[in-house]
């Protein structure tokens, strides 16, 4: 099956690109699907224990399963809202 | 009441030039939802209302607003509060600072919303 | 960040048809700057500006608002539940409820801006 | 010497009166004003113990004594800002 991979802020500048579709196995799972873009672009390895995911724009866990069709995004430790001084 | 959040010159030691922010905009509006509706388990008279800045935002401009409405002011100021620790906690969006020489992506916290401890963090920093 | 206060259409059981605050203009003032002064020794980074308004208040007017600015969130958020308390105490404001059937002036707190326990519940209420 | 005494809210609604000068004896304090008020005014010794008073725009203790020309505000007990439900 065929999902749509995104990446976001600096995962997306390591890896240079921000969105691409990949095939992945029946069964495959959030962390699955990771795994496969960490070997192919390995400067996201770093990344493994702090990213979050998503899947269809709800946040998923690594063990969530994924569907033919799913957009699947991978987040790094975000840091909206105002500055952390406090 | 109101919170804005202005972006400062100063951080972390470096002259920041301007920002620019990102969001993974439909999952960000979702973290938004919930983030009121956690505050309404807890505050249920507040009414909160959250907009954050993306893309480039300059010094001294806005990066996130909330307003919280509540009849009674403590639950207004707690909600206010928590509002803006927990969108630090889970909203999907990145500050990028451009700074002179140079630029850098900021990164906080892993997002995680089922994490009860950063809840109750958030919770106890809302000062009840 | 800003606190809004907004005129209630309910109040003690009573439907207020409208407001009229009337202040000893002078010493009011002065209490502001005391207020910022107090709030300057426990957030010295955060700065507040106060408002409040005279005359007659409609329903759902501001009748005081109050602006505390500072680098660190939790300071101006602190800063700015000190002042709203702390103007309850200390403020020469009286408010003339005007409700459906009869008029009350709202007497709260007698002001006295020595009173250390006073003082000392507003700082706690602001939740440092 | 003579103050002027200035009444606010409820006070002066009791009184009928916001503002009159008054002769007050050498040495008076705010307390000896209040007592020549109150004796003029009767409605108002219920307010004995909750008043405020201010000289000269400024809070003043019972204690403190007055000078000629001086302005003596008594204040009932104050409910600026918002209402008090929490």
């Amino acid at each position: 099956m065929r999902v749509t991979v995104r990446l976001f802020a600096r995962l997306r500048d390591l890896a240079g690109a921000a969105e691409f579709a990949r095939e992945v196995p029946d069964g495959a799972t959030i962390e699955t699907v990771w795994q496969l873009v960490a070997a192919e672009f390995p400067s996201l390895v770093a990344y493994t224990r702090s990213i979050s995911a998503a899947r269809n724009a709800e946040y998923a866990k690594p063990s969530a399963p994924v569907a033919d069709g799913d957009e699947i995004a991978f987040l790094p430790p975000v840091s909206g809202g105002v500055d952390d001084h406090v | 009441m109101h919170f804005v959040g202005l972006v400062r010159r100063d951080n972390a030691g470096r002259r920041v030039a301007w920002l620019e922010y990102e969001a993974y905009e439909p999952l960000a509006l979702g973290a938004f939802d919930r983030i009121a509706r956690e505050a309404a388990r807890h505050w249920p008279a507040a009414h909160l209302a959250i907009h954050h800045r993306t893309g480039r935002v300059e010094l001294g401009e806005p990066s996130v607003v909330i307003a919280a409405a509540s009849p009674h002011r403590a639950e207004a100021f707690a909600a206010c509060r928590f509002a803006i620790e927990r969108i630090k906690q889970i909203a999907p969006i990145w500050k990028h600072e451009f700074f002179e020489g140079g630029k850098v992506w900021i990164e906080g916290a892993t997002a995680n919303p089922d994490d009860e401890r950063a809840l109750a963090e958030a919770v106890r920093r809302a000062c009840e």
